[in-house]
């Protein structure tokens, strides 16, 4: 077999850039996760259904693990890694105090899904959340206390 | 899986189930088969590539024996073919009936599939079984004219 | 041990989890995080056949390929391939037949279910490892698969273990009183046919392992996914001929266990170390989700045949079952889950006669291990519904004809006359059930729903049904745990234990149980699992133990802490032991707190660098404590739920859930709560949503979450929870497990519910999983 | 689950897409949003040897109004630039409407509307709706640009009339009727999953409500979208009464053959087939 062909691709991942040469069919979480070493980003299922690899592209959720790292040449990435400051975001502190993980790996991206849709929706109801959520799985928790930190993030983001 | 249904070919019993007989014809049946041979011991082996929507370039080894010969009214089609995304083995009992001068095809065929196209394929499956069937048959029955 | 002062305590408050902030952030360590340098890459070659000889095997090409560093079948292993071990021996019940055959690392002569490992390969990446897997050319002689429960008894079907006569891994029977006779002179006799079918555990972080072999060191590092890091350590240090101390096993952050994290040894477990020691390099495998559908270990296939005897009141005069159980290719668990379906069958009652008899059967599917309720689900269904149906048949109302037959609260501790799974007699510590119900009824408005609401429902024309069942689980059993609670000379508290966490919370209710005898708080406590260079003894997180056995372990070596922080500022304050108190890091004098020293102070005090100490003297304000039950404790429960049916596109909605749980002592509600809620959603998938289907050749037709669907938060309801509290006399924190028990009851409650909803026109629903699929039949006829 | 290996290419011109496709024979393949493709390449079941990222395409990318009124959609564009178009809210309610039932957020930021419709996934809901509107499908191919009436476009499973070597460039949604009324159903096992049965209609009442045209098209029941053509014409100058609604239904169901698979066996296809069709013609009753 002769060598793979490469790819120099760059761009902004959480407000640094990067700029790496990858193999076109390199997915894009094992870019975050392995290249760049960004292992907050979770795999669970490869094929777009557990959600546990949603990250921000150009600030819009999408799955890391349906796209090529070509794909995000030239775009602006987040992670979860990018999600806190100085201090934890809203939605990062709601989800401590509401108990909204316990093993915690589908926990990333739900949060990356959640900052696009409390961005969208300020004031969700019950129903809107549980669809917004439906989008990740999570085994552990039964998405109760999910529920209610998604209710806590936006109060503590609306106020 | 189980694929029961039915082809009206516009030519004659006796040209349908002579013609199935032959590789050439045969293939056809087959859609996406690249060669198929017949071999001395009366079995055809060859190769096709199933392509069907997400699925491209399935590569299967098949192999087909022709039993039960009942010329020319029925014949059985023992399959089975084998590739990297797995496998497919199992039989097709073929019913030939004349319909005025043209010949009608009964089938039943019973498919155990095995490997990945069986575990995350399954929603197509049977739409896939129908549809290449019918495919195929089409073309055998464009082959006869 | 005689302690002084009022001991503080932080059992029953819903602390916030020490955990959170790591996993919030990103930073929690999971073992695909782990990066090494020269770190090479696993895949394997699996059987797409489910029976088979394995012929012959073509590497050449796979060997050949660029990245690939080495490719190994079952042949290449020498002498290290050997089956796994028999990890749970049946226990001492008289009538017990057994035959064993466990895993293999690769297949050898013989494939015995589709994803059986044959071939693996070691490369530069992941994906060329996969691209190198697709090379390997294997050659199988298909042999008739045993696809089914029933199949596998069947005359004639073929033997999977060849040394063996027949399927059957096991025969047992236990018995208490005499069945038949007390049925004989039964006002009632219902006899049914229940099944349960396959489902899989889907943890969201697939199984991994990382294994470093140090060749200067001569020692290996093991990260491994799993719910047991002790006993695997043990067991590899075994297998590789490396003492135990030089064989490294840690648990990182887990994404969720649920019961097959802690099967051992999968092959890949056995695998990726011999490799690391063969190439002197890391190799890190991590399971995809595809294989998980096949390489990871499942539950629940079982078929039971039996009968419940009442009275003209409704009272249980006994219960007769025979049951299947599946255990697919490989029964390395033994007899837990069927003696655990046995045993849970009896619930919350009283059953003076009771004949169990099941046979445990290999089939060519993935292995069966215990998966988040372990066979108990099984034993309640058939319980519950049995009930359901005499009180049909009786015209008593469903909760009565329950209340009836509780045992009453003076019954206990109750000895069932049978062996539990920890080998132990299924004696119930402690349980009061009737306050339980009667909750639960007033939670979910069970009269209400049926003088009111229920005929305003059918009014409008809409398909509503209530259900309630009870259940008990035997939680918290042995052997033991332990714990190393120190006190660090800042001030800080650490705690060490084996037991690993997948999500339960143990570095917070592990630290609650510690800081209050210690008068700190838990934030002031670090504790440390899973680790096996940190904790030496221990088994795992399994069977809804931990809090139980390591929690216990946990606080007894605080209280022991809490004695020599107490000798040791008794002598630096120059005050009487009697007089002293801790509080808030430090320890005063009762009445003077000027006269105070702070926990750090001491413990440098009792680690002096010069000096002399009284002869005898430990170093350090340390102790190590360890608790082992005398046998399991039972928690018990209610479940209640109001469900509405769409007959017209057999979609359901769970319109109320209610769950009135016995746990003994709470240390963190919150926690318990969040257990219960992630228990009950695995049931809700257990009853509608997840099924493992396998077609008649044994081949998985849904092995992807495309096919294979867990609930999502539409399909969940919210959950109302209230607590019972009978604590457990058999561990001095009166603690019962929870792990498993909002699981255990979903399935004969989702069945009670629908039946009320769907009214007497449908037939009896004795099946699980449902789905619209199945309900639509059900509703329309096949 | 990883991709085999493959060659890439990032055109920046339809013109260069296409001779890269022409090029690229059999084994190339065109990647837009890829949340179908990429999935099945995870899986090893699809492995071009060429994959062709239309991604830079902005050519292919908006929505506009046409002169003669309707909308033309560039294919490129993302299933969340038409669900959030107030374009599409206005001209074709039905397409705004449908948006929300398409997988999940996350999906329909990367997916495109070309890109569901050339994939022709008989489950999709997309094929459905642009049936009923009678859509109009702009292709392009080294011979240059035709245009292909929706009902010309599938022609079987996963097989539309677009030859190996064309692209879609555009979708042309006619103007449609005034006082048309249209609705979509669906029944899936979990919210976004794909539809066990989902069915699309339009109905265009006269001022009396008598229906002078109607269309209805059926998904997750054939080998592509499905048109109820008996029930179609039978509601032909009837008003929707309960009976010409039962009637519409039984037919729609009638003269299906659906699939079967582990979530719905043909016969419940069948039947939720009748029932969505009847709700969706009660909800478009004036």
């Amino acid at each position: 077999m002769d060598e793979p062909q490469h790819v120099n691709i760059s761009g902004m991942v959480n407000g640094s850039r990067f700029e790496s040469e990858v193999e076109p069919r390199l997915l894009l979480s094992d870019f975050l996760r392995h290249d760049l070493q960004l292992t907050g980003t979770h795999v669970g299922c490869e094929h777009g259904v557990c959600g546990a690899c949603t990250v921000l592209l150009d600030g819009l959720a999408v799955r890391s693990c349906l796209m090529f790292a070509v794909q995000a040449d030239g775009r602006n990435l987040t992670t979860v890694e990018g999600l806190a400051g100085d201090e934890l975001h809203p939605i990062q502190t709601a989800f401590h105090e509401a108990h909204g993980l316990q093993c915690g790996f589908c926990t990333p991206g739900i949060l990356m899904s959640l900052v696009p849709f409390l961005r969208d929706n300020p004031d969700p109801d019950e129903q809107q959340i549980r669809e917004a959520l439906s989008a990740n799985l999570c085994r552990c928790t039964g998405y109760q206390n999910i529920v209610a930190a998604v209710q806590l993030a936006a109060k503590k983001m609306r106020a | 899986m189980l694929i029961e249904s039915e082809f009206l070919f516009s030519a004659s019993r006796e040209r349908v189930y002579e013609g199935l007989q032959s590789p050439e014809i045969l293939a056809k049946a087959l859609p996406g088969t690249e060669r198929l041979e017949l071999l001395e011991d009366g079995r055809y082996e060859g190769e096709m590539v199933v392509s069907v929507g997400p699925v491209t370039a399935a590569r299967f080894q098949v192999s087909v024996e022709l039993v039960d010969l009942v010329e020319p009214e029925s014949f059985t089609m023992i399959v089975g073919g084998k590739g990297k995304l797995g496998f497919v083995e199992g039989r097709a009992d073929i019913r030939l009936e004349d319909r005025g001068d043209e010949c009608l095809m009964i089938y039943r065929a019973d498919l155990g599939i095995g490997g990945r196209v069986a575990s995350v394929g399954q929603r197509l499956l049977d739409s896939v079984g129908k549809a290449m069937s019918q495919r195929g048959l089409k073309a055998v029955n464009k082959m006869l004219q | 041990m005689t302690t002084t002062g009022t001991i503080g305590s932080l059992i029953g408050e819903s602390a916030p989890r020490n955990e959170d902030h790591r996993l919030l952030t990103g930073d929690a360590l999971f073992v695909d995080d782990v990066h090494l340098d020269g770190m090479l890459h696993v895949a394997f070659v699996r059987s797409d056949y489910a029976h088979g000889y394995l012929r012959h095997v073509d590497l050449s090409e796979a060997r050949a390929h660029l990245g690939v560093i080495a490719v190994y079948a079952a042949d290449d292993l020498g002498d290290y391939w050997a089956p796994g071990p028999l990890l749970v021996p049946p226990p001492p019940i008289e009538r017990c037949e057994f035959r064993s055959a466990t895993q293999v690392p690769l297949a050898k002569d013989k494939v015995r279910h589709v994803g059986e490992a044959i071939v693996m390969i070691v490369a530069e990446s992941r994906y060329v490892a996969e691209d190198a897997a697709a090379l390997v050319e294997v050659h199988i002689d298909p042999l008739p698969p045993v696809a089914t429960t029933e199949g596998a008894l069947a005359d004639g079907a073929a033997r999977i273990h060849e040394q063996f006569d027949s399927n059957e891994a096991a025969h047992v029977v236990q018995e208490k009183g005499d069945y038949e006779a007390a049925a004989a002179g039964a006002a009632h006799r219902i006899r049914r046919r229940f099944k349960m079918d396959r489902g899989a555990s889907a943890p969201m972080e697939n199984r991994g392992i990382v294994a470093n072999w140090d060749e200067q060191g001569g020692e290996l590092t093991v990260w491994d996914t799993t719910q047991a890091p002790i006993p695997i350590r043990n067991g590899l240090a075994r297998m590789l001929g490396l003492p135990e101390r030089q064989v490294r096993v840690i648990a990182p952050f887990i994404g969720g266990g649920f019961g097959p994290k802690i099967m051992m040894f999968y092959p890949e477990e056995v695998l990726l170390p011999w490799a690391a020691m063969q190439l002197k390099r890391p190799v890190k495998w991590i399971e995809d989700r595809q294989e998980s559908f096949f390489a990871t270990t499942q539950e629940r296939e079982q078929i039971h045949d039996a009968e419940l005897a009442v009275d003209a009141e409704g009272r249980i005069l006994g219960v007769s079952d025979s049951f299947l159980c599946d255990t697919g290719a490989y029964n390395p668990y033994g007899l837990t889950i069927p003696i655990n379906s046995q045993c849970t069958l009896l619930g919350p009652y009283a059953v003076p006669n009771y004949w169990s008899e099941f046979r445990l059967v290999f089939t060519n599917k993935p292995t069966v291990t215990p998966v988040r309720g372990a066979g108990r689900q099984h034993g309640v269904f058939v319980m519950e519904r049995l009930l359901d149906l005499a009180a049909s048949e009786l015209g008593i109302d469903r909760a009565e004809i329950r209340r009836r037959n509780y045992l009453p609260p003076d019954a206990f501790p109750h000895d069932h006359e049978i062996l539990y799974q920890d080998f132990a007699p299924l004696v119930y510590d402690s349980g009061n059930y009737e306050p339980a119900l009667d909750k639960a009824l007033e939670m979910i408005g069970w009269d209400q729903f049926k003088s009111e609401l229920r005929p305003a429902y059918e009014a409008e024309g809409r398909s509503v049904g209530i259900g309630i069942v009870s259940y008990v689980e035997g939680t918290g059993v042995g052997p033991y745990e332990g714990a190393r609670v120190t006190i660090q000379t800042d001030g800080r508290v650490c705690v060490t234990t084996g037991v690993g966490t997948q999500g339960q919370g143990h570095f917070t209710s592990f630290a609650q149980l510690v800081a209050g005898p210690l008068g700190v708080t838990a934030a002031d406590v670090d504790v440390i699992t899973g680790d096996t260079a940190k904790f030496n003894w221990g088994t795992g997180t399994f069977a809804s133990r931990g809090a139980v056995v390591a929690g216990n372990a946990c606080h007894a070596a605080a209280l022991a802490v809490r004695e020599k922080v107490l000798m040791t500022a008794a002598a630096a304050l120059g005050a009487d032991h009697e007089e002293l108190e801790i509080a808030d890091g430090s320890v005063h004098v009762r009445d003077a707190p000027d006269r105070a020293i702070s926990l750090g102070d001491l413990a440098s005090l009792a680690n002096p660098l010069r000096g002399a100490v009284k002869p005898g003297t430990e170093p350090g304000l340390e102790a190590t404590a360890y608790f082992g039950p005398e046998h399991g404790t039972t928690a018990s429960g209610v479940h209640a739920m109001v469900l509405e049916v769409d007959r017209e596109t057999a979609t359901l909605n769970i319109l109320r859930y209610v769950v009135v749980h016995d746990c003994g002592t709470v240390i963190n509600p919150m926690i318990v709560e969040g257990q219960i809620h992630g228990g009950v959603a695995h049931g809700i998938g257990n009853s509608f949503y997840e099924q493992l289907v396998f077609d008649e050749g044994a081949q998985l037709m849904n092995a992807s979450f495309m096919d294979y669907l867990l609930p999502t938060a539409t399909d969940v309801p919210h959950i109302e929870t209230a607590h019972v509290t009978t604590p457990s006399p058999l561990n001095p924190l009166g603690i019962k497990g929870v792990g498993e028990a909002g699981a255990i009851p979903v399935a004969a409650l989702f069945a009670q519910a629908l039946e009320d909803a769907l009214g007497s026109d449908v037939g009896e629903i004795l099946e699980m999983p449902l789905s619209p699929n199945l309900l639509f039949k059900l509703l329309h006829g096949d | 689950m990883k991709p085999a290996p493959f060659e890439y290419a990032r055109p920046g011109s339809v013109t260069e897409a296409i001779d890269a496709l022409s090029e690229g024979g059999f084994g190339a393949k065109l990647l837009a949003g890829g949340q179908s493709l990429i999935p099945a390449m995870n899986f090893r079941l699809a492995q071009p040897e060429l994959l062709i990222d239309l991604g830079n395409l902005d050519e292919l990318r908006g929505i506009r109004e046409c002169e003669h009124g309707g909308l033309m959609i560039g294919a490129m564009t993302t299933h969340r630039e038409v669900e959030r178009s107030e374009l599409v809210a206005r001209h074709t309610p039905l397409l705004a409407e449908v948006m929300p039932w398409i997988a999940h957020a996350q999906i329909r930021n990367r997916g495109t509307l070309g890109g569901s419709l050339a994939h022709a996934d008989p489950a999709a809901e997309l094929p459905s709706v642009m049936q009923v509107l009678s859509a109009v499908l702009h292709a392009r191919g080294p011979d240059g640009e035709r245009t292909i009436p929706v009902d010309d476009f599938y022609v079987g499973l996963f097989t539309t009339d677009l030859e190996p070597d064309e692209l879609l460039t555009a979708i042309e949604i006619p103007p449609i009727a005034a006082g048309s009324r249209c609705a979509f159903e669906e029944v899936a096992r979990r919210h976004g999953d794909f539809a066990l049965v989902g069915v699309a209609v339009i109905i265009e009442p006269d001022e009396d409500g008598a229906i002078k045209g109607a269309r209805i098209s059926l998904l997750s029941v054939g080998e592509g979208p499905v048109l109820a053509e008996r029930a179609m014409e039978g509601l032909v100058g009837r008003t929707l009464s309960d009976e010409a609604i039962r009637a519409a239904a039984r037919e729609a169901a009638e003269d299906l053959d659906p699939p079967d698979d582990i979530h719905a066996s043909p016969e419940f296809r069948r039947h939720l087939a009748e029932v969505l069709t009847a709700r969706a013609l009660q909800r478009v009753r004036v």
